[in-house]
């Protein structure tokens, strides 16, 4: 059984580690399971998926990626009789099903954590990457908490820069921390990777500051530092083994003949703190 | 009068390359513009099709006073140029060469390609019958590139005046004399012509007046039956031309160079020849004849399957230039804006090239040190009269013949065992001419061998102990003593078109 | 056959890309039905060569190709939003384009600016408004589905992106090979002192050519959002060095050292068999990767070394 | 005037930036500790345009410096991960990334390929095999403390970035101007026929020069991840385009149309100020991209402008 992965995405972590994770889910299975990156490029996705339903495969696994955005091949496939499943996309017609976490839940549960942590009122730098559609979505989740509390602020904001994510947070941070120094009580940064950038600009500029940083992925990185008692203090962790394995039950339904129990899953994010690291830090 | 140049001046950050300049061209004549190198000469030019703007000076023509501020605008009022520097597109061919910048043949809204070819075989028929024109240029030779630049000014619109700067410099006998030729028609037609040459005997005999300039100024002008050769040359350096010294006959010295079984030219025959120390061996041939390949071989720029070269018995390794430097060797190339010169460089760095240890700061140490690179950039300028200013300038910023002998200049300071010299003195003026050939004779009777191509019959006449004659790759003459004339040269130069090789 | 090694060594080599997929995998690659799809899927990159193609024939470079069609994309999805009819947006999108195109062109060509830093600052402000129009995010709906139809789909049998290929191709390659103003860019790339010294008018020339190059690029933007229903203002970083690529196999093929139209569609053709073919028989990204950089070195290479020989 | 602002119109260009942007925020952006900051963010930049000044003094291009960032830091990790003491680790990175500068190089000087195509391959070639050896993921863990202090910290009251710039710009200035293989590099870049006929050997002076770029952008890699805590397999992308602005800037600057160390200092000064200043002052990143590319337009036409004058 060929399954091939299609994502646009591949050297970002949470994809990556989605994609490793339904590798070893599928070969469990005995299934061959190719991954194909196409570097940011949306065209090429779309020609590659279009070879991948010329060449057969049994079934197709769209990662990180709006299947509307590879809407007409996603009918190619169906008109070919291969099934598609997405991870961490949206639902669509003709995919069987979207196993995914709710990236606007996360932005919202992520502003919650930090505005609670900054006690209600303070300011924050936030890290955006609005050209991902899902890192979008949290950014929404961001917009709709603030109006929730008044007195937080946004004081500055910055773009992440792909590739290279850490080393532009860092750089961007450390001037947002020349110009504002004291006055930034909070980080919200839309994935990890900025938010490492963050610590490290605050570790080496600011150590004694005060401020608080928060992001999502649940990133090696970022998790030992909030176990080091950083500057860092949680990350929302998706589940992406979790959706792998999902994303590989169901499939294996629907190769089996089956159905898809739901056209869409969300497997809840796990909050990751010093405290559920066992970390005891002052 | 066409046209009369009155006043004209010229400074380039400083340096005066017109002072007053005047000169007067009436229809139909050929008229001669002499000079040294760095008089000017070219830079008139320049003014005349509008890439230099004059600080001050009138131009008329038809006596009204015109501005030339293009290219466009000069080929407007009926100019037509051949620079001195060729300037051709390199992946076009003769014909597409031809055509830019001009009005192309069409058919419809698509150029005319067949046209466009049949336009320029015209021309070319009566000016280089053997030129190739369905060659990129940048497989040509110097000399038929030079050609294809004289096409280029005679096709087209019908001209008023043409203005040839240095067109001979690197064409043979043959071709030079259809292109005076052709110069007779174009007066004959009422087109005013005015011939840059640094070859005075063939001013003397083509042109029927002359203007001189000096130092940027016009020092003298009138009629060529009025005036001989050494009356030009002391109009143009106010000195009197050094009579070219006699050929140095060598004795029976042992052989430097020997160059044996040599695959060459289309028929990949064999070459052989040697060059005793103390002598200078002349190649010639036409345009194409091969010479300058026979060279870049013997330097090791390109390499050899069979065949040996040896210098002073050690024979040479193919296609390695580094080891001929080792051994004494040195190369005076033909090109030298594309062969010759690191424009982008200072006119030292040119200089020490070729031998970087000899400038070093410490003798132990590859650190260049800036005062060495000026000592000896002082030094070769002393050596070759060079019209320069600091050594720090660009070589772009000298006359072509000034260029000319920084190549020469490179060598300076090592012991040289061979010398090898294509076209030493392209667009050399008779001083400097002579001040050269004064050089090579010198480095022979220090015991080298120089191997030397010229298209100029004199120099070669000059300069050479013995001449080989190559025509179609092959060497159909070698010539010495009472045998080497004019006559018998171009005879043998001329052999391969009674046995044209099909498969070339 | 070293001679022709060396006139169509690029060509033979896509011939021979062809035909080893074609055995290895009859039913999948070799089917007609792929072959074809091949040329849809090398569409949008063979188009900004192209305007490459156009570019390096004046002897420069257009570092914002990449920008552009980003911002083609963006801008055209925008104007759909404020509810402008397509054919207008499209045109709209063009000329705007031509206008930055104009602009780079001009600052090369009237100040002697290296083209290299002229495009990449163009590119770099043009990056900067295309964010700025869509807030850094990706554009969905709002696009008409008439407007799609012009990037899916067949349309006398091929697909019709595939007619935009031809169409651009052809037009190009009159351009450049039959028209005199192509001779003129040519020679400006050949040698821009001979081409000055011959009268060629060196700065609209040049911004012809950099103009042409821009729309292009706007066109694949256009092109790319219709095909896949979305704007990303990020979408064309992947064309700028495939493109160039593909321009400089093209350069080996047919000519010495002239890019050409020709050319470029066998360059921009053996990118888009490659990968193709490679995710055909299921060969992973990191292997498709080195594979593709070897095949190409291999295709320069075969003539390089026939040239040596010949 | 002038013919200053024709000698020295981009260092100008840098000095007005510096007080513009001291005046506007004169606590923040002109303290000595932000200013110093400055030349520890430019420095990786700064390192891999140096490597790019050395290939463009040899008249080339060297595009696959971005993938061999990226190789560096995930090769040192890889390593690290397999328990290889960090000293021997560098080594070993630096002479693997030598032997791709080196085969670039070989294939360029000897058979003549366009640098341009030759990188690109290579540099596909070594991204594949980046990808292969982490398997498209980040690398994080197993990076000792001692090695990372290499790209973190201060050392002698400068950070330690800032001393690598300084060691590096030194010994590639000594290299391009002082040392005799530095004449060698731009004779050949000048004119390349030229440098050949008078003795200068091609194909080990364009290896060298290859080598050299290859090094310099592998030694980022790892200072990358010395300073990042982990290793990315595109973490270099960023890098190509800029380092050659500043490359392109710098050209401009001091000396007429050659790549030179100083001017590439200035170049990548310009940049690392350009983005430290419009963020210290708030300026969105959109922003930012169109004020970035307008400076750096408006530093290399003022001293256009000035020559036209002059
Ligand atoms: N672009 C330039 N910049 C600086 N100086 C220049 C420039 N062009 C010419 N000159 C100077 O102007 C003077 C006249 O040069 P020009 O080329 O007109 O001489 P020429 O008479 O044609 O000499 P030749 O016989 O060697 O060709 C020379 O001293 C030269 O150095
Ligand atoms: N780079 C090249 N590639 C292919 N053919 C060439 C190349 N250079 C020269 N040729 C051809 O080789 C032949 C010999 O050229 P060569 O340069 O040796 O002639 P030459 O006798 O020096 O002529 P000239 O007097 O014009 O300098 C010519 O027919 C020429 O067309
Ligand atoms: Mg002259
Ligand atoms: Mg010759």
């Amino acid at each position: 059984t060929d399954v091939t992965i299609l994502t646009p995405y591949i050297s970002s972590i949470p994809t990556n580690e989605m994609a490793q994770s339904f590798k070893a889910e599928g070969e469990k299975r005995g299934w061959t399971v190719t991954i194909i990156d196409t570097r940011n490029d949306f065209g090429q996705l779309a020609s590659r998926m279009e070879d991948t339903v010329n060449a057969k495969a049994n079934a197709i696994v769209l990662i990180s990626t709006d299947p509307a955005q590879v809407g007409d091949q996603v009918d190619m496939a169906a008109k070919a009789g291969i099934p598609v499943i997405s991870l961490d996309g949206s639902k669509r017609d003709n995919v069987a099903v979207n196993v995914t976490s709710n990236n606007f839940e996360l932005g919202t549960q992520l502003s919650e954590a930090l505005f609670k942590a900054m006690g209600g009122k303070g300011n924050i730098v936030k890290f955006f990457h609005s050209a991902h559609p899902g890192v979008h979505q949290r950014e929404l989740g961001l917009d709709a908490t603030l109006k929730n509390y008044p007195d937080i602020k946004v004081i500055a904001d910055h773009f992440v820069k792909v590739p290279g994510p850490v080393d532009d947070g860092r750089v961007a941070m450390e001037n947002i921390l020349r110009q504002h120094g004291d006055k930034i009580d909070g980080v919200w940064a839309a994935f990890d990777d900025p938010g490492i950038g963050a610590e490290l600009a605050t570790e080496s500029e600011k150590p004694d500051s005060k401020l608080i940083i928060m992001g999502i992925d649940g990133n090696a990185q970022a998790v030992d530092m909030i176990k080091s008692c950083t500057h860092y203090k949680a990350t929302f962790r998706q589940d992406f083994p979790k959706m792998a394995e999902l994303g590989a039950e169901e499939l294996d339904k629907i190769l089996k003949g089956g159905k898809a129990d739901k056209d869409e899953m969300y497997v809840p994010a796990v909050m990751i703190t010093p405290e559920t690291l066992g970390a005891k830090c002052s | 009068m066409l046209l009369s140049i009155r006043g004209l001046e010229k400074r380039f950050s400083g340096a005066r390359a017109l002072a007053g300049a005047d000169l007067e061209v009436e229809a139909g004549s050929v008229h001669g513009l002499l000079g040294e190198n760095g008089a000017g000469k070219s830079t008139l030019i320049k003014a005349l099709s509008g890439l230099v703007r004059p600080d001050a000076g009138t131009i008329r023509l038809d006596g009204t006073p015109v501005t030339i501020d293009g290219v466009a605008e000069a080929e407007a009022l009926g100019f037509r140029f051949i620079h001195q520097e060729l300037s051709l597109v390199p992946h076009f061919t003769a014909v597409e060469n031809a055509f830019v910048g001009r009005r192309y043949p069409r058919r419809g809204p698509f150029i005319d390609r067949r046209a466009m070819a049949q336009a320029i075989a015209e021309v070319a028929r009566d000016i280089a019958p053997d030129l190739p024109l369905d060659v990129p240029a940048a497989r040509l030779t110097t000399g038929q590139k030079q050609l294809v630049e004289i096409i280029r000014a005679l096709t087209g619109a019908p001209a008023r005046l043409v203005v040839m700067d240095e067109p001979t410099a690197s064409l043979s006998d043959g071709e030079a004399r259809r292109l005076h030729q052709a110069v007779r028609r174009l007066s004959a037609r009422g087109v005013a012509v005015i011939f840059i040459s640094h070859r005075l005997d063939e001013v003397m005999a083509l042109c029927d007046r002359f203007t001189v300039l000096r130092n940027g100024a016009t020092a003298g002008s009138g009629a060529i039956s009025e005036i001989d050769r050494p009356g030009l040359v002391r109009l143009m350096s106010g000195r009197e031309e050094l009579a070219a010294a006699p050929r140095a006959v060598p004795a029976q010295s042992p052989a430097v160079l020997t160059v044996s079984g040599l695959p060459f030219g289309p028929g990949e025959e064999q070459v052989s020849f040697a060059i005793r120390s103390g002598e200078i061996l002349g190649l010639y041939g036409l345009v194409g004849a091969g010479r300058s390949s026979l060279m870049k071989i013997v330097w090791g720029a390109r390499g050899h399957d069979e065949g040996e070269i040896r210098l002073d018995g050690r024979r040479l390794r193919p296609g390695s230039i580094g080891g001929r430097i080792a051994a004494g060797g040195a190369y005076v190339p033909e090109d030298r804006r594309h062969e010759g010169l690191i424009t982008s460089r200072s006119i030292a760095e040119n200089l020490a090239i070729a031998d970087l240890p000899a400038v070093r700061l410490q003798p132990g140490l590859p650190l260049t040190g800036l005062g060495a690179l000026k000592r000896r950039a002082q030094a070769i300028q002393a050596a070759l009269a060079v019209k320069m200013g600091s050594p720090f300038d660009r070589p772009l910023t000298l006359s072509g013949g000034n260029q000319q002998k920084l190549l020469f200049g490179r060598w300076f300071g090592r012991p040289i065992r061979l010398l090898i010299l294509d076209e030493p003195t392209r667009g050399v003026d008779v001083g400097a001419k002579a001040e050269i050939h004064a050089l090579a004779r010198s480095f022979a009777e220090a015991g080298a061998a120089v191997l030397m191509t010229t298209s100029d019959m004199d120099e070669l006449l000059a300069l050479s102990s013995r001449v080989l004659v190559l025509a179609g790759g092959r060497i159909t003459a070698d010539l010495d003593g009472a045998v080497l004339t004019p006559a018998r040269i171009i005879d043998a130069a001329f052999q391969h078109a009674s046995r044209k090789d099909p498969a070339a | 056959m070293t001679g022709f090694v060396r006139r169509f060594g690029t060509l033979a080599a896509l011939l021979v890309l062809i035909a080893a997929f074609s055995l290895v995998s009859p039913g999948a690659f070799g089917s007609a039905g792929n072959l074809i799809n091949i040329t849809q899927q090398m569409t949008l990159l063979a188009i900004v060569a192209i305007g490459a193609t156009v570019v390096m024939a004046v002897g420069e470079f257009d570092l914002s190709t990449a920008a552009i069609v980003s911002f083609g994309g963006i801008l055209a999805v925008t104007l759909f939003k404020l509810g402008v009819p397509p054919p207008l947006a499209c045109l709209a999108v063009l000329l705007a384009a031509a206008a930055f195109g104009a602009l780079s062109g001009f600052v090369v060509a009237r100040f002697e600016v290296l083209s290299f830093i002229a495009t990449l600052s163009v590119g770099t402000i043009i990056g900067g408004v295309t964010f700025w129009l869509c807030q850094g995010a990706t554009l969905f709906g709002d696009i008409p589905a008439g407007f799609r139809d012009i990037g899916r789909g067949t349309l006398f049998g091929l697909p019709t992106l595939t007619w935009w290929l031809i169409a651009t191709a052809l037009a190009a390659w009159l351009l450049l090979d039959k028209l005199e103003i192509g001779r003129r860019l040519y020679a400006i790339g050949g040698n821009r002192e001979a081409a000055r010294l011959a009268g060629v008018r060196i700065v609209p020339n040049t911004m012809f050519a950099f103009t042409v190059s821009a729309v292009l690029s706007a066109l694949v933007g256009i092109l790319l959002t219709a095909r896949i229903g979305s704007a990303n203002p990020t979408g064309g970083g992947g064309y700028l060095l495939s493109a160039y690529a593909a321009v400089f196999l093209g350069m080996t093929a047919f000519r010495e050292g002239e890019s050409n139209v020709p050319g470029t569609l066998v360059g921009a053709a053996i990118i888009a068999v490659i990968g193709n073919g490679l995710t055909i028989l299921g060969v992973s990204t990191f292997l498709q990767d080195i594979i593709t950089g070897s095949i190409i070195l291999a295709a320069v290479l075969v003539r390089r070394v026939g040239r040596q020989g010949g």
